[in-house]
């Protein structure tokens, strides 16, 4: 007979407040094979455990149900303490009573017994509760880091200098990532090329780390410890152990008018290319969309011109499947573009550019050498409006959240031009200056004291052109909501930060959740930051949400620690929660039939076929369907599959989930 | 053509003596906490001030924003704050007047906020409340004649508008040099146009103003 | 007599919509006290056969909800589900139940508010519906009556 | 082919040319126009202002008759009552009280089934598939295509494709053989039903817009609104006395100027209707070579 | 009919088989299925029109797998169950030899599975027009009909699982109904538990049912249980074009699934 203690934590009052605990108490008291039951105000607290673990003792509990939190945060530290007070750790289960009851309803009697009644399904639960011992796996002790930006650079560097194998993935041909594109940086105004190259080149030279650029992840199965990976690595074109990146062909190269993605469009870049001086490898690809060769048949210079006889037109995409034990999604970001806004001109006017255009035109390696001039007629501009909030908070348009990185780098670039320009007038229109962070509200201010910025107080309503002028219309909420027309010659939107277009099915590949806008759900918004929901996948960097580059970096670190901590030890321990086929006595060894059509719905392929044969003879008694443990990952859908319950989930049992729902209904709500 | 000009003049000031009110009840109201301005205003039209941040968008598209005397955001901030004088300072504002409900500020409104609802509302109550701006009389009386017109007629008709207009601001000189231009071109039509149906349109402009009634 | 109060059976998986339900709390949403949640590890575990016992065992409506296509934590254990809920509702339209008494339902981790709206929603369905008594006529006398119809023919 | 036609106040009085114009073009494309038998007017700004039930009844009556005549479409060519119309149904629609309440204001039922189409979508819908055939002169001008509000907010009703820098009137200039030329105050607000209480705010903002499309060489402006047509037609003194200056680039509806194209007479289009002369305008067509 | 003698004759004297399971003539109309086990009984096989039994359910009994080599005379629905059971990885264990008469009269002895696949693939029928009319007429009932319709017929089940036993595609050694922890589905004969076992019969047959009829032939009180499957079959080739009994390699709707399934029911 079972001996069941109950535990109803208060939560402080944050249960209480709305839950009659002690009601629940006292009605968990006369639950069928209860023994004991009890509420205290903190039961996740250090003496709440030790009451638990008293309780077990004094009261010999052969199983224990907690209604606390959602089990998502406290399971494990209550099945901890259940172990230490003597009794397997899956004999304890979580009654869900703050997520799901005391926050989302009002304090009633209904209130009350729907927490009754969950306690009542747990307790029927656990009552059918067996002993589940964790199951060991080997681990792979090579990382997969997926980005090379600085966030992937970062968590490589850590991982590598760790002493683990690291491969490093990244889609473009260069690794480097939007820092590399940036002039300077918040708030040191920094070279951003100038700490970012050394930590490029490190990670093309480290014994520790493979490098794959113009590659990306195709799928991933497997799971924590045990990930198989299939990348593909795209065609460049070139042969990469040959190239000596000479730059031969891409001077000779007769494409030149292709608009060049490190520069932000403001400038053009050949076929064959390598996207920027500094670039790691620094050997180029064939964009083959904007190539004559792929796209007429003709011209074929590259490989007339070459020197090493390097390009190679044949040259196909590649499928390489690697194994890894853990991951690094670290896929960056990207931004909103001008033609998002149609109050603007709809990315019509030549000089209303975004904040990437300007970095690169401030930045000493962009177009124009560091010279901020305007993209219609390279004219020094004697007036810069520039836009904050452009697109961010801004519900209509779908973009709710701040961009966070905004009202920094917006005063970091009227300062740009106030240093470059003294005589210049910069205009800033802000909602709120969001300036958080070390050193940052100090910066902000220095614009604005020093460097003679004008912050105005409101937004722009709307942008035309006339007579080379852009004609920017807006308020200052500070002087009475006062209209304010500003002739200026070029306007900057700080557009809002948002995640990659391919983020949902990177995503998807990854079985990690995401939110409505795409960026990369953590594990938990505060303690678990840097996990996913998938175990063995971390993230780093702006693909979770808009982030700087310190608390990129901070980030990437600590997914590197993560993984570190996993690649500790040769084996982990897995969750037992797996299928399992039936055994029985002879004749019938196991009710499965052997039809084998739960094979193909596991999506582990974690079944196989078995043949059960005579010991002695070794004829074939019966065939049927085995679940390899080291592979099921406890989704259960072929236990749901099986026509006649031949196999069952543990710890989520045919008995214990027809008794929970038994258990729920049956009597009024 | 002449007779009929006059007796066109005469019907409208008979019927300026004794105007007949439409849905227009003047009445005071209280200002009792879940009776504010702004709770009344959320209720009957939906707009939830609280979305605005104040951000000044509305303000900087508007096209009268130098003629207003409050302005739209700040329309939205005085319903937002609730301070004692404020609801008396918008009802009697010239701003809600002006407001050409061209919804340039809603069309770029970050929050949604539909502020020509929130305009029509605030007009409404300025006039349910006798709070009406001076400097608005004209566009007030406009409204009226307009009204006035359409529930006579069914449909409107300029010269009838017009006068009835001018009846009610007593501004005989403005727009007369325009009247036999307009006349000869074909564009004015003194005789006016009815619908077959004019009663319908008085029992609907009836059942509204008995409803309203109701509902206080 | 008290307003009828329904009996909602939600079948979830713990990735998606156990979360989802999860951020309807730490967010305060408020949603309507009638519902039940029995966690699945994934839409795939769970049975058809559990939606019935939950009817027999008095349910007025049942929710079945996971993540969205291509969202499963399992990969597939979604598309699986799918196919079978799309033969199982056939298999009940047949028969005549009453499907609109089951919600199927996609609710991801980040539908807190969805997940709220979506108990509301099916709360006031099967108020609007009633109790659920189709099967609570059907026990009991069919058999006899049967016995004498056969006898006296 | 036959399509249901709500003229609105305007059309029957000062801006008789557009309704007389829309009618010349559809004869010659083949489509009728039926219209809505004792339609009454759309209340305008004024019931919008003074009373928000009455702004929702004045339409519905209207839309009511519309369904009772069995008319599956029909076109309002004027903004304003476009307008007025399209949001009435709309709240109607998403309300099943205001539903309620407003047939029991109107005594009629109302379903709602009725399309409503603006005038871009009737031409783009019925004229554009068979404009090719008809046009045989080219406009041959620079044309500022004007909007104003009512035809491009609120975005939901007015159904652009560029609520912000709307193409539509464009295309229609296109076809014509005018060149529309780029200009910033498309959408900007005229003054609209000001025109009479507020005359001095309608100089100030018509002016505004005259003066942008004068100084980009615009040799007329199309309009698509007859209160746009009004403010920018009919005050020109107002508007002079205002800018200090005169312009005198004449102002067509968008149907005079289609017509033209078509060949279709001057008078007939009633161009001599306008205050400010449209020869300016009629002189620079040529034939359209073959 | 003696061509078909002389061939398992044929068949007995060459050791290709040891037991046969055939037709004979009965006292009714139909025959009913023989098993020969000597060359002897030869002459009491027959087959005709009639012969609809589906023999292929006894290949699961121990007795018949006892006997080594099996001759079976097939209809075209056993063909579809031999396929479909293939699919399902039955036949591990059983050394069979597969006979079918077509419309010709002719008498075919496949020499393997693959000839029957193709033998059946060409030959696939159709579903049979009276229960096409019967669902059709079900389906204009409204939906609270349809429900009275189903639970009169299910209180009259009184659960002797002869639906079960004649269907080839029941052969788990162990039923669901039969589980006891936990008990699934009531054993007592009551219409709750009845259409609780008719609802997962259903689900269990979709789309593996070979629409033999069979079971709806069986029952006892009359209760047209085959409808059920073969409404099943028809929504699932109209949903994901799966025909059971079709190929060897399986075809079966409820394994596999495209990310483009319909979810318009689904919020």
């Amino acid at each position: 007979m079972a001996r069941i203690g109950v535990f109803i934590c208060h939560c402080g009052e944050n249960i209480s407040a709305t839950v009659d605990v002690a009601k629940v108490a006292e009605e968990a008291a006369k639950m069928p094979g209860v023994a004991y039951a009890m509420d205290y105000k903190y039961m996740c607290s250090d003496p709440g455990q030790t009451k638990i673990i008293e309780a077990i003792k004094e009261h010999k509990l052969t199983g224990i149900v907690v209604g606390a939190c959602s089990p998502r945060m406290h399971e494990a530290t209550f099945r901890k303490a259940a172990e230490k007070g003597g009794i397997n750790p899956f004999l304890c289960e979580i009654a869900n009573l703050r997520e799901q009851v005391s926050w989302v309803h009002p304090r009633t009697e209904a209130t009350t017994r729907k927490a009754i009644d969950i306690v009542r399904t747990i307790v029927n639960k656990v009552s059918k509760d067996t002993p589940l011992f964790p199951i060991k796996v080997p681990v792979t002790k090579t990382a997969l880091v997926i980005g090379g930006g600085i966030a992937g650079i970062q968590a490589a560097l850590d991982i590598a200098n760790a002493g683990h194998q690291v491969i490093m993935v990244e889609k473009s041909p260069s690794i480097g990532g939007h820092m590399s594109q940036l002039s300077e940086t918040f708030p040191t105004l920094d070279c951003s090329q100038c700490i970012l190259t050394p930590r490029m080149v490190e990670v093309a030279q480290h014994p520790n780390i493979t490098l794959h650029t113009f590659a990306e992840v195709e799928s991933v199965s497997g799971f924590v410890g045990n990930f198989d990976v299939k990348v593909r690595l795209k065609a460049r074109s070139v042969d990469m152990s040959k190239c000596t990146g000479c730059g031969t062909c891409w001077q000779k190269c007769p494409s030149k008018k292709i608009p060049d993605e490190f520069n932000a469009g403001l400038s053009y870049r050949t076929a064959i290319y390598s996207p920027f001086p500094q670039a790691v490898p620094n050997k180029p690809v064939i964009d083959r969309a904007n190539c004559n060769y792929f796209q007429k048949g003709k011209c074929g210079i590259c490989k007339k011109v070459c020197p090493a006889g390097a390009i190679d037109y044949e040259m196909e995409d590649e499928i390489i499947d690697i194994k890894v034990g853990a991951i690094v999604t670290a896929t960056g970001f990207d931004i909103k573009h001008t033609d998002f806004f149609p109050e603007y001109g709809y990315g019509e006017f030549k000089d209303v550019i975004d904040g990437l255009q300007f970095e690169r035109l401030a930045s000493a390696s962009g177009p124009t050498s560091g010279e901020i001039r305007r993209p219609s007629d390279g004219k020094i501009p004697e007036k810069i409006v520039f836009l904050a909030c452009s697109g961010s908070r801004d519900k209509a348009k779908g973009i709710e959240y701040c961009s966070k990185i905004c009202c920094m780098y917006t005063a970091k670039h009227a300062m740009l031009y106030k240093h470059k320009h003294h005589e210049g007038n910069a205009y800033v229109f802000y909602m709120d200056i969001r300036s958080a962070g070390k050193n940052y509200d100090e910066f902000v201010r220095r614009a604005i004291e020093e460097d003679d910025v004008h912050y105005i107080r409101g937004r722009v309503s709307r942008i035309y052109e006339k007579d080379g002028k852009l004609i920017v219309k807006g308020v200052d909420t500070l002087m009475n909501a006062e209209p304010v027309e500003i002739e200026a010659d070029m306007v900057v939107l700080a557009t809002a930060v948002v995640a990659n277009p391919d983020a949902e099915s990177v995503a998807q590949k990854m079985h990690i959740s995401y939110d409505k806008h795409h960026f990369f759900a953590e594990a938990h918004p505060k303690l678990r930051p840097v996990e996913t929901n998938t175990a063995g996948i971390m993230l780093a960097g702006a693909c979770q949400t808009a982030k700087d580059i310190p608390d990129t970096v901070s980030q990437a670190s600590a997914a590197a620690s993560k993984i570190m901590g996993l690649f500790s030890s040769d084996e982990m321990t897995r969750e037992p929660v797996v299928a399992v086929v039936n055994r029985c006595m002879p004749p019938l060894f196991t009710t499965c039939t052997g039809c084998l059509l739960c094979l193909e719905v596991c999506p582990y392929h974690a079944i196989e076929r078995e043949e059960i044969k005579d010991r002695r003879t070794g004829e074939i008694l019966k065939v049927a369907a085995k679940v390899n443990a080291g592979l099921c990952q406890g989704c259960g859908t072929c236990v749901a599959f099986c026509r006649n319950k031949s196999i069952d989930l543990q710890g989520f049992s045919n008995q214990q989930m027809l008794s929970e729902v038994v258990a729920l209904l049956n009597k009024p709500f | 053509m002449i007779i009929c000009s006059i007796q066109l003049i005469f019907f409208c000031i008979k019927r300026q003596l004794n105007r007949f009110n439409i849905e227009i009840v003047h009445e005071s109201i209280e200002t009792k906490p879940g009776n504010s301005l702004k709770s009344r205003l959320e209720e009957s039209v939906g707009v939830i001030v609280s979305h605005c941040y104040q951000c000044g968008k509305c303000t900087a598209g508007c096209p009268l924003n130098e003629d207003m005397d409050i302005k739209p955001n700040q329309v939205l901030r005085m319903l937002q704050a609730e301070l004692p004088g404020y609801e008396d300072k918008l009802l009697s504002s010239l701003s809600i007047w002006l407001c050409l409900a061209c919804d340039t500020c809603y069309s770029r409104c970050p929050q949604e906020v539909k502020l020509s609802q929130v305009m029509d509302f605030l007009r409404q109550e300025s006039v349910r409340q006798n709070k009406v701006n001076p400097k608005a009389k004209d566009i007030l009386s406009f409204h009226k004649a307009f009204l006035e017109t359409i529930e006579k007629n069914g449909k409107l008709n300029e010269v009838w508008l017009t006068l009835n207009y001018k009846l009610k601001t007593l501004n005989m000189i403005q727009d007369v040099q325009k009247a036999p231009s307009m006349f000869f071109k074909g564009k004015l039509n003194p005789i006016p146009s009815r619908i077959q149906h004019v009663k319908e349109m008085e029992k609907i402009f009836q059942r509204i103003s008995e409803n309203e009634g109701g509902d206080k | 007599m008290s307003e009828f109060e329904p009996k909602i059976v939600a079948f979830v998986c713990n990735w998606c919509t156990y979360a989802g339900a999860d951020l309807a709390g730490t967010s305060r949403t408020q949603y309507a006290s009638n519902v039940r949640i029995v966690r699945f590890p994934c839409t795939g575990r769970i049975d058809f056969m559990l939606l019935m016992k939950a009817f027999e065992n008095g349910a007025d409506g049942v929710i079945v909800s996971g993540c969205h296509p291509n969202d499963c934590h399992y990969t597939s254990g979604n598309f699986h589900a799918r196919r079978r809920w799309i033969v199982f509702r056939s298999i009940l339209d047949l028969i005549g139940f009453d499907t609109d008494r089951i919600t199927f339902s996609w609710v991801s981790a980040a539908e807190g508010k969805k997940w709220a709206n979506l108990v509301d929603e099916v709360t006031d369905k099967i108020k609007a519906k009633g109790p659920f008594t189709d099967l609570d006529k059907l026990d009991g006398v069919q058999l006899k009556e049967l016995y004498d119809e056969a006898i006296t023919k | 082919m036959k399509v249901g036609f709500y003229p609105g106040c305007s059309l029957e009085g000062s801006s008789k040319e557009y309704s007389k114009s829309l009618f010349a073009v559809s004869e010659k494309c083949g489509i009728t126009l039926e219209e809505i038998k004792d339609w009454s007017c759309c209340g305008a700004s004024a019931a919008h202002s003074l009373n928000h039930d009455l702004s929702i009844a004045l339409p519905a009556r209207t839309l009511a008759l519309a369904e009772k005549q069995g008319l599956s479409e029909i076109v309002i060519p004027c903004a304003a009552c476009y307008g007025r119309l399209a949001a009435s149904q709309q709240a109607i629609l998403n309300d099943k009280a205001i539903l309620e309440k407003t047939e029991k204001y109107i005594d009629m039922a109302f379903t709602g089934n009725v399309q409503l189409l603006t005038v871009f979508e009737f031409l783009q819908k019925y004229i554009f598939p068979v404009a090719d055939q008809y046009i045989v002169d080219k406009l041959n001008q620079k044309t500022a295509c004007y909007y104003g509000c009512l035809l491009a907010r609120p975005k939901d009703l007015t159904k652009l494709e560029r609520p912000e820098n709307p193409m539509e009137m464009e295309k229609v200039m296109e076809k014509a053989g005018a060149t529309p030329i780029d200009w910033a105050f498309k959408t900007e607000c005229c003054g609209a039903g000001f025109s009479m209480s507020r005359t001095d705010l309608v100089a100030k903002l018509s002016g505004r817009i005259l003066e942008d499309a004068a100084e980009r060489g615009a040799d007329s402006i199309i309009v698509a609104c007859p209160m746009c047509h009004s403010n920018l037609d009919l005050r020109r003194p107002e508007i002079k006395k205002q800018l200090k200056k005169d312009i005198n680039i004449p102002v067509l509806f968008i149907t005079q100027a289609l017509g033209l194209s078509m060949g279709i007479s001057a008078k007939e289009l009633g161009l001599d209707k306008h205050f400010v002369p449209t020869g300016k305008a009629v002189s620079c067509i040529v034939k359209k070579e073959a | 009919m003696k061509l078909l003698q002389n061939k398992v004759a044929e068949l007995f004297e060459n050791g290709t088989i040891n037991l046969m399971i055939g037709f004979k003539e009965a006292l009714t109309k139909q025959p009913v299925p023989c098993f020969i086990e000597k060359a002897s009984e030869i002459e009491q096989l027959i087959y005709t029109k009639d012969c609809k039994n589906n023999l292929s359910v006894y290949l699961h009994k121990p007795e018949v797998k006892q006997a080594g080599k099996i001759g079976i005379l097939a209809n075209i629905a056993t063909l579809r169950a031999l396929v479909q059971l293939t699919s399902e990885n039955q036949f591990w264990d059983i050394e069979k030899t597969v006979l079918t008469v077509n419309d010709k009269e002719e008498v075919i002895v496949f020499s393997d599975m693959e000839e029957v696949e193709a033998y059946v693939q060409a030959n696939f029928p159709e579903f049979s027009e009276e229960d096409l009319k019967l669902l059709d007429y079900l389906e204009s009932l409204s939906r609270e009909d349809r429900w009275k319709y189903w639970t009169e017929q299910f209180s009259a089940c009184i659960k002797c699982y002869a639906c079960r036993a004649v269907c080839p595609m029941c052969y788990c050694p162990q039923c669901t109904v039969e589980c006891n922890q936990p008990q699934w589905i009531k054993t007592s004969a009551q219409t709750t538990g009845n259409l609780e076992w008719h609802i997962m019969r259903a689900m269990h047959l979709a789309g593996r049912c070979i629409n033999c009829g069979e079971c709806g032939r069986i029952c006892p009180v009359g209760i047209p249980v085959h409808l059920l499957t073969v409404k099943m079959n028809q929504d699932l080739f109209k949903e994901f074009g799966t025909k059971s009994g079709f190929a060897l390699k399986g075809d079966y709707a409820l394994n596999s699934f495209k990310p483009d399934d319909k979810e318009g029911f689904i919020k």
